[in-house]
């Protein structure tokens, strides 16, 4: 075991840059699921639709300010914006039209109106971008690559992957802990994720505490989709994929944990990359077998605080 | 898109008009000329494959769009009945059925996905309707068994990948070592098995370094970029296509994957135009036939342009190979339905003596000419060449193309792909053509 | 769900649709269908697949009982289909295939039941989802065994040792189909009248005092998993041996989406809306995506969103409010 | 035999100067030195406390004392950091509330916890059906035979004409008979009560009261109840305890404790009327 580990320290630290960026994504997606979860109790299916659709309008945007001969920086200014309009405009719509009507009531219908939300969104995508792979990777390339030392070698990282996807996850994930522990709205927030019924009982306006969370969760899934743009291709279905993964870190996380579901992503991020490396049939169920596994010793998730019932 | 009649028709009338649709549906005796050709085409219409599949009914559509105003097919306008292959195969095989039940389809065309054709071609056999495979590339369908109604009116993995290892082999003679990472599903699969066997007969002793079968749509290859950087393979070989191929060219290329290894993509043409100047010259690239925009010698050079130009000013993007695929399967109805119509002496075939008049059958394509062998396969030329920028493309085309010959490069009737494979020699190469100059 | 009426002379609500005569419409349902599948042909093999996966949410109706959804039961359904294709190019007999793949898909249902029942609302959900996720990975990732996304063909079949015309055959799928459905709906609903199933509603509203009666909870709730998971294996064979060719996306999570959209849409009320809502679901969809073959989904996903906001007794809650108020 | 035996036989814990056989003098549940504290707060502080066969011992005390948690403690739900809990001689703790049920020993609730979606009698039946043990699946709840043993058990207590209606719909003096039939349909031999009568309106609280002390002294069951109200106490408990941060201050028959200065200041004091723990 340990002449394996010495063997393959190189590669394993090379797994570990890589687990990094993925799992700075995959976090920005969970951690405004659970948030939406916390206040809302409700999952949110669609959200993965909102991270597909926050990535297509921060492509178009960055394409066309690159056509308006925008600076490459702008391109930037176009993944925070994108955020800002889905987010502001898609949260709040869905929030008021549509789940607003389902409080209260069994959870499988409010599971299922974010999963007829879902294959709704789905074809919006395509009716509005059309199917052809879309990709905008001006932020990635303007910024272009570090070399990283590998033995003899040197392995170029992209400095967007390495240091910009992590670092907005760090800054997201401590804006959020200040925000939710500093700050009056943020606050009431964690007033309600708590006990619902008390914090309505000390005269806190539940209809405006939904509608901020729903949209900042929508924002927060938004800005994923958007960081996420200048790797990828956008194509139809990322949403699909990119939701049930969101699933196995909120689960594995603990219902509501911020942080948790930072070190999850992390887990699960790293799992995966070092799956990659050394065993790639099993890349896909890594996710979900650390959930199960993790589950399985505490059913209550990693950082879950068990929920006793009062008799 | 069907017409607000087939909606209707759809929506309320399943049950009224099932009587006359019972006699629509039967191929008995004498057959009077219908009124319209009914043609049912699957493809992808959501899902990521639908990049594929959306040019492609484009395609048809315009096509069928000119057809109809010469006059249509026989005297008979064609219309379309386009289904969705995204929502899975049970749906698939239940909108097949109801294509040949319900709607009367005279011809089918099936499918971009392997798992499609393979569901599809027995229904094929069991209905006794025509069935153009008009874009899959499963090697299996007719290794594995006989399929009397189904025709492939283009080439299929083994012409696919073979044509590309040859022209590696000649472009760069002296790799040692290999990486190939390709989509996790029967292409990328059945792709490498094949490329596995070519290699091992025609260049014996090259190592493989990594084997990578990552998800079918994953959104990221960083962490397979960086092994591969890491291991540093003479060539790279990836089968992949659409979005997947445009994500893994543009991380591979902004890590500088490209310098350090030789790329071998054998679907990269319909990529191409989404790539524009991230693709990185001096790699090979396939199209899974030989309709590149710039062919150098097509066989009706004013035919290409006319159907590039119409297609490009519909749909403001160039045709890609799905187009040309479908646009060889409508050819091949065409030819099909003219030489039984010919053979009864003008009259209209049954299902029996149109799927009779689709053997042996030779039809043009604006490139070049096919031919339906016994077994349904069809054997459509590959060019393969070498990526590059040109004034007149925005994007990459092949350079120091070859023109593989079909027959040179498919598996005989009767052989099974990885069999053959197996007993080429390294002296096969000395039957490569010379590149020609693009 | 409101309790705030304090009257003790409130009736009961009629305890919903259980006062209803279920008989008359299941009669007229299965006349209908056999009406509908002799005079459009191509609908019986969509009517066929619509059965099956009737029997398949009749699984998930026990579990939402309890008000518990499992968005994973597909891979129950996948199990009994892959079962079918892989055994039958050795038995080809049908009859055999059917209770073997219900067989193997109860097994995995008892040994993922004894995980899951231990788990309540969202986490049993999710870890639903999360064991139907390495099954569908599994089923992608061994090609070797599985040939990935390209599925396995199923061959054809034969019935007690024939091996009938293709129009025979779906005759005789449509009648297994049916005759089968009949069977687990009459079975469902002497199980949901019996103390087991009248015991599940109680895991959704006081499972405290279940435990506080000497009731395992976990036992009565394992029972129902188990029988769904029957249902799905049966339900799953059934598709196999229909459509002939299996998928591993038959065990995608938006599989197992399906099949809770369609108990919804029939309505959970009744052993009667699983096949309300397939019948419906399998419809709408062929339709839908004959009439607009790019937007089918919208189409489905905007269904399901005016059934649950005005509708949320389903199919069947509509039908039962329609007939009391005519008796 | 009646309440006043009871009242003298044992009215002090010991069993001294008590006549009558041995076994059956001793007590049904007997706890030791039970200790549990959540956080700081000592729900149970060293308590030692007998309940004898037949008796109705109420546990009065302020709120928050501890008084359900020793409910919860004796059925199962929690267990003490310390001490010990025998029943019919037999230590109890650590076993489940669902193998205390098979023994012998029922609960009711302060909120009472009925199947809300279920008629009363679908309650009382699936409790005789728990009872039963009869699980098949194919057989109806509402057999003929359940049915029955149903509605004379509803009927005992006086809720037969609310059989048919759905238990969210009943009003808390009925929910809270209806809690109590689904305990007595066990038939238990100890059945611990958490507030039998809050919440239920003044005028009603009596009757309620009284079929519920009819129906007990019918089945034979012995009692322990948690209650506020000191006229409930007064009336029907042959014992009562009186429960002060985590300890028993007193223990006698109602008249005596009841006239004690102290338990009146501490606990009769500042006993708020109808609270909610």
């Amino acid at each position: 075991m340990m002449a394996w580990f010495a063997e393959n320290s190189l590669l394993l630290g090379l797994a570990l840059l890589d687990g990094l960026a993925y799992a700075a994504l995959v976090f920005m997606v969970a951690v405004g699921l659970n948030l939406v979860f916390g206040v809302l109790r409700i999952v949110n299916v669609a959200h993965g639709s909102l991270f597909a659709i926050g990535a297509y309008t921060a492509a178009s945007l960055g394409l066309f300010f690159a056509s308006r001969g925008l600076p490459p920086w702008a391109g930037y200014a176009a993944l925070i914006l994108a955020a800002c309009l889905v987010g502001a405009v898609l949260g709040p719509l869905i929030e008021r039209l549509v789940l607003r009507r389902i409080y209260g009531q069994e959870e499988v219908l409010q599971l299922l109106v974010t999963f007829a939300l879902f294959m709704i969104l789905e074809d919006v995508q395509k009716l509005v971008w059309g199917v052809q792979p879309i990709s905008q990777d001006l932020p990635m390339k303007v910024l272009g690559t570090v070399d990283v030392p590998f033995g003899e070698d040197v392995i170029p990282f992209t400095i967007y992957q390495l240091f910009v996807l992590p670092g907005v996850a760090v800054a997201v994930l401590a804006g959020l802990a200040w925000f939710l522990r500093r700050t009056l709205t943020g606050r009431v927030i964690v007033a309600v994720t708590t006990d619902k019924e008390a914090a309505m009982a000390m005269g806190i306006d539940a209809a405006k505490v939904t509608l901020l969370t729903f949209t900042f969760g929508a924002g927060l899934a938004a800005l994923g989709g958007a960081l996420a743009s200048p790797t990828t291709s956008l194509v139809p279905g990322i949403g699909a994929q990119t939701i049930v993964l969101s699933f196995a870190v909120v689960a594995t996380a603990g219902l509501g944990q911020i942080e948790g579901a930072a070190l999850t992503s992390l887990l699960i991020g790293l799992g995966r990359s070092v799956a990659v490396y050394f065993a790639p049939e099993f890349e896909v169920v890594v996710p979900y077998i650390i959930m199960v596994a993790v589950l399985l010793v505490r059913p209550q998730g990693l950082f879950g605080v068990l929920e006793t019932r009062r008799v | 898109m069907t017409s607000a009649i087939t909606r209707r028709e759809a929506m309320f009338g399943a049950a009224a008009t099932a009587g006359s649709l019972l006699l629509a549906g039967g191929n008995a005796g004498a057959q009077t000329k219908p009124t319209e050709l009914r043609v049912g085409i699957t493809t992808f219409l959501s899902g990521a494959a639908s990049v594929f599949g959306v040019p492609a009914r484009n395609a048809a559509e315009l096509i069928f769009e000119d057809i109809n105003k010469a006059g249509g097919i026989g005297g008979v306008p064609v219309r379309a009945y386009f289904v969705d292959e995204g929502p899975g195969t049970d749906h698939l095989v239940g909108e097949f059925r109801r294509l040949v039940q319900n709607e009367g389809v005279h011809i089918m065309f099936a499918s971009i996905s392997s798992g499609s054709c393979l569901a599809c071609t027995p229904l094929s056999d069991e209905m006794k309707k025509t069935t153009l495979l008009w874009d899959c590339g499963t090697q299996r369908i007719f290794e594995e068994g006989k399929h009397p109604f189904a025709f492939r009116t283009q080439g299929y993995g083994t012409p696919e990948v073979l044509a590309p290892l040859l022209y590696l082999l000649k472009h760069k003679p002296d790799f040692k070592t290999l990486a190939v990472i390709n989509q996790d599903y029967a292409w990328g699969r059945d792709s490498w098995e094949l490329w596995k066997a070519g290699m091992e007969a025609l260049k014996p002793g090259v190592r493989v370094v990594a084997e990578m079968f990552p998800r079918f749509g994953a959104p990221d290859y960083s962490t397979e970029v960086t092994r591969l950087l890491a291991a540093r393979p003479d060539v790279i070989l990836s089968t992949s296509w659409g979005g997947d191929l445009v994500t893994l060219v543009r991380q591979a290329a902004e890590r500088r994957l490209f310098d350090r290894s030789t790329f071998v993509l054998p679907v990269a043409e319909a990529s191409m135009q989404t790539l524009g100047k991230t693709m990185p010259a001096g790699h090979v690239i396939g199209a899974r036939g030989d309709h590149w925009n710039n062919h150098p010698k097509p066989k009706d050079p004013a035919k290409l342009a006319k159907f590039v130009e119409a297609y490009r000013a519909k749909y403001n993007e160039y045709p890609i190979y799905p187009c040309h695929h479908m646009a060889q399967a409508i050819a091949a109805m065409q030819a099909g339905f003219a030489r039984a119509i010919a053979a009864k002496g003008g009259g209209w075939p049954n299902d029996q003596e149109l799927a009779n008049a689709f053997r042996g059958l030779t039809f043009d394509t604006p490139t070049s000419s096919i031919t339906l062998r016994e077994d349904g396969q069809g054997l459509e030329d590959q060019i393969v060449g070498l990526s590059s920028f040109t004034e007149k493309f925005p994007f990459a085309v092949p350079k120091d193309m070859i023109i593989f010959p079909a027959a040179m490069v498919s598996a005989p009737v009767g052989q099974k792909s990885v069999e053959w494979l197996k007993t080429l020699k390294p002296e096969f190469l000395a039957q490569v053509p010379a590149p020609v100059a693009g | 769900m409101s309790g705030s009426a304090n009257s003790l002379s409130r009736p009961a609500g009629a305890a919903p649709a259980r006062s209803l005569g279920e008989g008359l419409p299941a009669l007229l349902g299965i006349a209908a269908l056999v009406l509908v599948a002799w005079a459009v042909p191509w609908l019986k093999f969509v009517l066929t697949i619509a059965l099956a996966k009737g029997i398949a949410v009749l699984g998930i109706l026990l579990l939402l009982r309890a008000g518990q959804v499992s968005f994973g039961h597909a891979m129950f359904l996948a199990t009994g289909a892959y079962t079918v294709a892989f055994v039958a190019p050795f038995q080809t007999e049908a009859l055999l295939l059917l209770p073997l793949a219900a067989l193997l898909a109860t097994l995995l249902g008892l040994a993922v039941g004894l995980f899951v029942v231990r788990y309540r609302d969202i986490f049993f959900g999710m870890l639903n989802l999360a064991l139907s996720m390495v099954l569908y990975s599994l089923l992608e990732k061994l090609y070797e065994y599985t040939k990935g996304t390209d599925g396995i063909r199923v061959s054809v079949l034969t019935f007690a040792g024939l091996r009938p015309e293709r129009e025979t055959q779906e005759w005789l799928m449509f009648g297994l189909a049916l005759l089968l459905a009949v069977l687990f709906g009459l079975l469902v609903r002497a199980y949901l009248a019996s103390p087991m199933g009248r015991a599940l509603a109680g895991i959704k509203t006081r499972e405290t005092r279940l435990e506080f009666m000497g009731v395992s909870a976990r036992r009565v709730l394992l029972f129902a998993y188990v029988l769904s998971a029957l249902m799905g294996g049966t339900a799953g064979a059934l598709v196999a041996m229909t459509s002939r060719h299996v998928t591993p996306q038959l065990a995608y999570w938006t599989s197992s989406g399906e099949l809770v959209f369609i108990a919804i849409l029939g309505g959970a009320g009744s052993a009667l809306g699983p096949f309300l809502g397939a019948a419906a679901f399998e419809l709408v969809r062929v339709y839908a995506a004959a009439a607009v073959a790019d937007a089918w989904q919208m189409i489905l996903g905007a269904v399901l969103l005016l059934v649950i906001l005005f509708a949320p007794g389903g199919i069947w809650g509509m039908l039962a409010g329609r007939l009391r108020r005519s008796a | 035999m009646s309440a006043s035996d009871r009242l003298g036989a044992q009215a002090e814990p010991s069993i001294e100067g008590v006549t009558r056989p041995r076994q059956q003098d001793a007590p049904l549940l007997s706890a030791r030195g039970l200790k549990l504290a959540f956080g700081g707060v000592k729900a149970a502080d060293g308590i030692d406390l007998d309940v004898m066969p037949g008796e109705f011992l109420a546990i009065i005390g302020p709120n928050g004392a501890g008084k359900t948690t020793f409910i919860n403690m004796t059925t199962g739900y929690l267990r003490p950091q310390a001490g010990s809990i025998e029943y019919d001689g037999q230590p109890i703790l650590g076993l489940s509330p669902r193998v205390l049920v098979g023994k012998g020993i029922g609960r009711s609730f302060q909120l009472p916890q009925l199947f809300t979606e279920h008629t009363v009698l679908e309650n009382a039946a699936l409790a005789i059906a728990a009872r039963a043990g009869l699980w098949s699946p194919l057989v109806p709840l509402l057999r003929p035979q359940w049915r029955a043993e149903a509605m004379a058990l509803l009927d005992r207590f006086g809720l037969a004409p609310l059989a048919e209606v759905r238990a969210d719909a009943l009003n808390e003096g009925a929910r809270k008979l209806a809690d109590i039939a689904m305990a007595v349909a066990l038939q238990p031999r100890l059945i611990l009560m958490d507030e039998p009568t809050s919440g239920v309106a003044a005028a009603e609280k009596m009757s309620v009261v009284e079929t519920l002390v009819r129906v007990l002294r019918d089945a034979k069951v012995t009692a322990v109840f948690v209650e506020h109200d000191m006229e409930v106490v007064e009336r029907f408990a042959d014992r009562v305890a009186v429960w002060s941060q985590g300890r028993i201050a007193a223990l006698g028959p109602p008249e005596t404790v009841l006239k004690d200065p102290a338990v009146l200041r501490d606990v009769i004091g500042i006993e708020p009327a109808h609270s909610h723990a």
